[in-house]
């Protein structure tokens, strides 16, 4: 009796397979059915209309990419007229990302969201915090703490906060936005990288700078999800550079109870129902029967081999 | 990154779906003059529901140093259902048209699509004017035989280096297009020139709408006539893709929409947009 | 007349190209001629002996590595007697690379090693704090700024701090270690990341943690060594996945006076010859006569290629 | 990764160096038996100033899934000036023998070598023994060659599942060593009769050294033995590598020098140690 359930504090997907932020949206309706996913996670939406940044958007880096995309926005007014009511058609749990400049700003947009057919809210708090030095709220446990209180207490709808890897406090921010009421950490978002056209000596994305996402990430979100999954008792959504069924395992292994798959579904549309497919097939094969079964079954007890027993250096 | 071949559902999802990714098959790959490569595929019937102006998003193969990571967007340069047959001309610029010129016959080709809205001939209308230069030709041709289907007569003026235009002005001639050839060689491709050719067909016969592609000064000649004639048109843009399905709003470019800008995903609401609101850059 | 030439304070080098700490020993001299590059950069050595973590040290992920060797050290006195009188034979800035728990000892360390035949320490501060919460001195301006002075006052030789990419605060890194007296910076370390083996759910790595080096670091390290470039106004040195000239054009394009090679050399042990002949190749084929017309030549005015006039999204 | 081909250096840089990055071409690469497979690559002259019991570091080609990022370590199987060949014996385990098994004869394997301190005959010993058991044999196997140079007899112990260790024993044979076969299919590879087997060769002709590597049930028999007939020995160990050389400091095991554990990086110190001071794990 395979199953694939899962559980995010309130929520029961269907299995643990999700879209990231950003790398989603209504129009992948052409390539699978959006019915089969563990939940569907929007594009972040600010309350006001916003348009992004300047082009060249993407670049490639060996084997990875950069964005600096921005928060293109239509505003929640028209997320509310155009995109709830898409996903309704769906049995799956639509979760909304937002973001803001403020702290209060976030909670007025979430409380905006707060609307039959939203059954979560991501907070993207991977912006620039404009009240302070402009760094982004995840960077910092105090920053971070204050944005989830204030939306904490804007709506009773489950919580995700979306960390960031740009930040040497990883534990003190998860744990930050545990304490204020944070139902679920997605960790984590994009890191801050850059890359230059040698011959014409222009970076390569409009905005100078971007996020990595891609493989590369990888062994860093892993890492963050492991150190989040050790550090807080709430769930761990892990999300960086997945795209296979090993990569899946291996964060479900690291301490998180699904996952968010991102970059990879640009470059195969149909990816996240093909690990759906392979994840049962790897279980099956594992003789391993729930997902619960290898959330954070990770050995870290039987990490070394043993061979050095040295008292001294030759 | 191995792609499943999804050809197994391909059943029970056509009709339900219009995007796929197909391992498709190299037919044949050859340089057919200077810069340009025409790149032949068998393809699977599902993704051959096309439109003139559409893309496929390719995974280009790796080669030596290159590892092209993204997918890279291309024009459809003709599709034949009756055949299974997809084709490409490209042009060789960077890591991922060098991975596909190194493609053989037999070798394997991931692509996805078809992609983006393509160009759309009015039932009204009963004669039609293409106006290409260079590579823009890719992305144009198709409309040739859709001009054709649709009994609507063609004109296409094609301008380039004297000898790059010919396997499209054969294409053009095949499907019973006037064809008018201006090149740099004899001196007939400047925008004076192009201007009054245009001129004496509009004058002339007369001209029920414009297609073109890419050149910023092409767009801007036509656009004036188009103006002046009060003749509506189409233009298929470009800009770099991360996903070629609207998800990533990386593509996105400004249109001019009565004097307010607003920006549009290629990918998505084009790659072929209304003349007018196209913006030069 | 095309040179190679470049300068790292009083440093004068002869190329930009050197190995990174931990990447490079005498026994590199196996291989190729030591005398060819433009610093020797020794393993990071601290004043007591110590053994390193605990195998497996190493593990490979898509496109780079992780590591967690840790700095096994045979002491500042082995080092004195064995390992200066070694590099003394070549005609290259001799570059030691220290260690130590406390802001004092990292002093006392520096102090033993201000010797003739040493041209410069690098201060390796990516190390645990052991008086403070264990956190990596690099992680924090304070206790990069607390170190810096404290060798600063050890010594007149050149001092390179070594900056961490484990950090949310690298331009505050950065001005703390210049504020206190660093003359340069090298841009950056490995990145804390981590792998599991799904097939036995252990850490492929004895110590669980260790650090991404090689081609997937090479945008972040890229992008810090940009945001140094402006935020100082002593000299970088980039570091981070360079494996070919156009990574290390792109460094030096971005800001960085020298460039530092590490994991490359373990793939292609003579890469740093052949980069130092690629370059010059690189430069003569450019029009580009020296490595000062490169260093901080970005175009970063230029980036966006103005496709965007937004006022309004459709 | 391009790697550079230097052999154009190749002059100047012999005597100089020891250890060279080199483009190989493969000359086959064929299954020995159920586990193993033999790749014997044509290779320049300098690398091939080998010693027993030394390992190259092999840059493992990429297929399918499989990226192998680091290089390989493979002991050296048989190296020959004269026909300028190299021979690696190997099992398929992951990534990067992976890769080495769909080499095909033609195709180039970048080799960096020969790396470590090989194994020693001393000059006054005139009968030595190698006691081997599985793949083992790959490291072991020159050193027959070498025996026989030295004008020292070789007594080869060889264990293995029964048809897996023929293509060595006939080596061995070749080399005019005296061979014992134990198998598990005869059930005469068990450590009783083993060890029956080493000490009738002690007491009767005499050994004066022993050779091993890998298995840790043959290290600790051979270490009761060496120690109570007071016969020295060598072995030859494996850890895990990256740079191969001796910079990372990533190979490290410890080793029993007289009671204190000391740390040494097989990849230069070893990978063949003194029989006594290995530790078994
Ligand atoms: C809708 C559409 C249709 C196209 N049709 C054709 C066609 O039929 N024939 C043809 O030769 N070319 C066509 N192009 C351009 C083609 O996509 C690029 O030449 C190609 O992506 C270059 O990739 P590269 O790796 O070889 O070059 P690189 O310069 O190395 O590419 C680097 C990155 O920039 C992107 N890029 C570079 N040039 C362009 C471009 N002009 N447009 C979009 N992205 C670009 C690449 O996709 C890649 O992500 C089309 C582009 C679009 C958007
Ligand atoms: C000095 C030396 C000589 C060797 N000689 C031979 C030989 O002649 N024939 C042979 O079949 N094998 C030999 N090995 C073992 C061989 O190196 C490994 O089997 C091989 O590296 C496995 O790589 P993989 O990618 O196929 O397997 P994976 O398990 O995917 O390898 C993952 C990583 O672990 C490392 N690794 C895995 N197993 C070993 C091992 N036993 N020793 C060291 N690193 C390992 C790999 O190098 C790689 O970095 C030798 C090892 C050493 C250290
Ligand atoms: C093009 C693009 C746009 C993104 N936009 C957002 C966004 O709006 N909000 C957000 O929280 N994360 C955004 N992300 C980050 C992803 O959700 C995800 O955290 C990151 O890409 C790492 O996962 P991956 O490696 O699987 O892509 C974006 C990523 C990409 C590549
Ligand atoms: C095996 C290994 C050991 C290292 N040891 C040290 C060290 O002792 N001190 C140090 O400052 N950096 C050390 N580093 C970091 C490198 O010096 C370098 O900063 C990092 O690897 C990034 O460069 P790369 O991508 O070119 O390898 C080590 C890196 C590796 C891979
Ligand atoms: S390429 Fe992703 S939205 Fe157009
Ligand atoms: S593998 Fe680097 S020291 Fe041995």
């Amino acid at each position: 009796m395979l199953s694939l359930e899962t559980r995010i504090g309130a929520l029961a997907l269907k299995n643990p397979i999700m879209p990231a932020s950003g790398t989603f949206s209504e129009d992948l309706a052409d390539v699978l059915d959006l019915g089969a996913l563990g939940a569907h996670v929007t594009k972040t939406v600010t309350s006001e209309t916003r348009n992004g940044n300047p082009t060249p958007r993407v670049c490639e880096v060996r084997g990875a990419m950069l964005n600096s995309i921005g928060i293109p926005s239509k505003g929640v007014a028209h997320f509310l007229d155009h995109v709830v009511p898409f996903y309704s058609q769906f049995d799956v749990p639509l979760i909304v990302s937002i973001s803001a400049g403020t702290a209060d700003e976030f909670a007025r947009t979430c409380a905006a969201l707060d609307v039959p057919g939203v059954a979560g809210i991501e907070v993207n708090i991977s912006c620039p915090n404009l009240e302070e030095d402009g760094k982004a709220f995840a960077m910092r446990p105090s920053t971070t703490e204050a944005v989830m209180q204030k939306v904490r207490g804007a709506t009773a709808l489950p919580l995700w906060a979306k960390l960031s890897p740009n930040t040497g406090e990883t534990t003190e921010v998860a744990q930050a936005a545990e304490a204020a009421g944070a139902d679920a950490l997605v960790v984590c978002n994009t890191l801050l990288a850059m890359a230059i056209d040698v011959e014409t000596r222009r970076p390569t994305l409009g905005n100078l700078m971007g996020g990595l996402s891609g493989p590369s990430l990888k062994p860093i979100a892993l890492r963050m999800s492991y150190q989040c999954a050790n550090a807080v008792d709430i769930p761990i959504i892990g999300c960086g550079g997945i795209s296979t069924v090993e990569d899946v395992v291996e964060f479900l292994i690291a301490g998180a109870t699904a996952v968010q798959v991102g970059t990879a579904t640009f470059i195969e549309a149909g990816i996240m129902e093909r690990l759906i497919a392979d994840l049962r097939a790897w279980m099956q094969a594992h003789g391993v029967s729930s997902v619960a079964d290898l959330v954070g079954s990770v050995r870290d007890q039987e990490a070394g081999d043993g061979m050095l027993l040295a008292e001294g250096v030759s | 990154m191995t792609v499943l071949d999804a050809a197994v559902k391909a059943d029970e999802s056509v009709g339900r779906f219009t995007a796929f990714t197909r391992d498709t098959i190299v037919k044949s790959n050859e340089a057919v003059n200077g810069d340009y490569r025409l790149l032949v595929v068998s393809a699977p019937e599902e993704i051959l529901n096309c439109t003139p102006g559409q893309f496929f998003h390719l995974l280009c193969p790796s080669e030596g140093a290159d590892h092209p990571y993204l997918r890279r967007p291309m024009s459809i340069y003709g599709y034949d259902r009756a055949r299974g047959e997809l084709q490409f001309l490209y042009k060789v610029t960077g890591a991922g048209t060098r991975g596909l010129a190194t493609l053989t016959p037999g070798a394997q080709l991931n692509v996805f699509g078809p992609l983006g809205r393509g160009y759309s001939i009015a039932p009204d209308h009963s004669r039609i004017m293409l106006v290409a230069r260079g590579v823009g030709l890719a992305t144009l041709a198709p409309l040739a035989q859709q001009a054709r289907d649709q009994d609507c007569e063609l004109v296409a003026v094609c301008s380039a280096r004297s000898p790059d235009m010919l396997l499209s002005v054969d294409l053009f001639r095949d499907m019973g297009a006037k064809v008018i050839t201006l090149t740099d060689a004899e001196g007939t491709s400047g925008t004076q020139n192009l201007q009054h050719v245009i001129e004496a067909e509009v004058e002339g016969q007369g001209v029920d709408a414009f297609y073109t592609c890419g050149s910023n000064r092409i767009l801007r000649l036509l656009q004036t006539l188009s103006r002046r004639f009060d003749i509506p048109g189409q233009i298929a843009l470009e800009q770099q893709m991360a996903c070629g399905l609207g998800m990533c709003q990386c593509c996105v470019r400004s249109f001019d929409r009565g004097g307010r800008f607003v920006q549009e995903r290629v990918c998505r609401e084009g790659p072929v947009f209304d003349l007018q609101e196209a913006l030069s850059c």
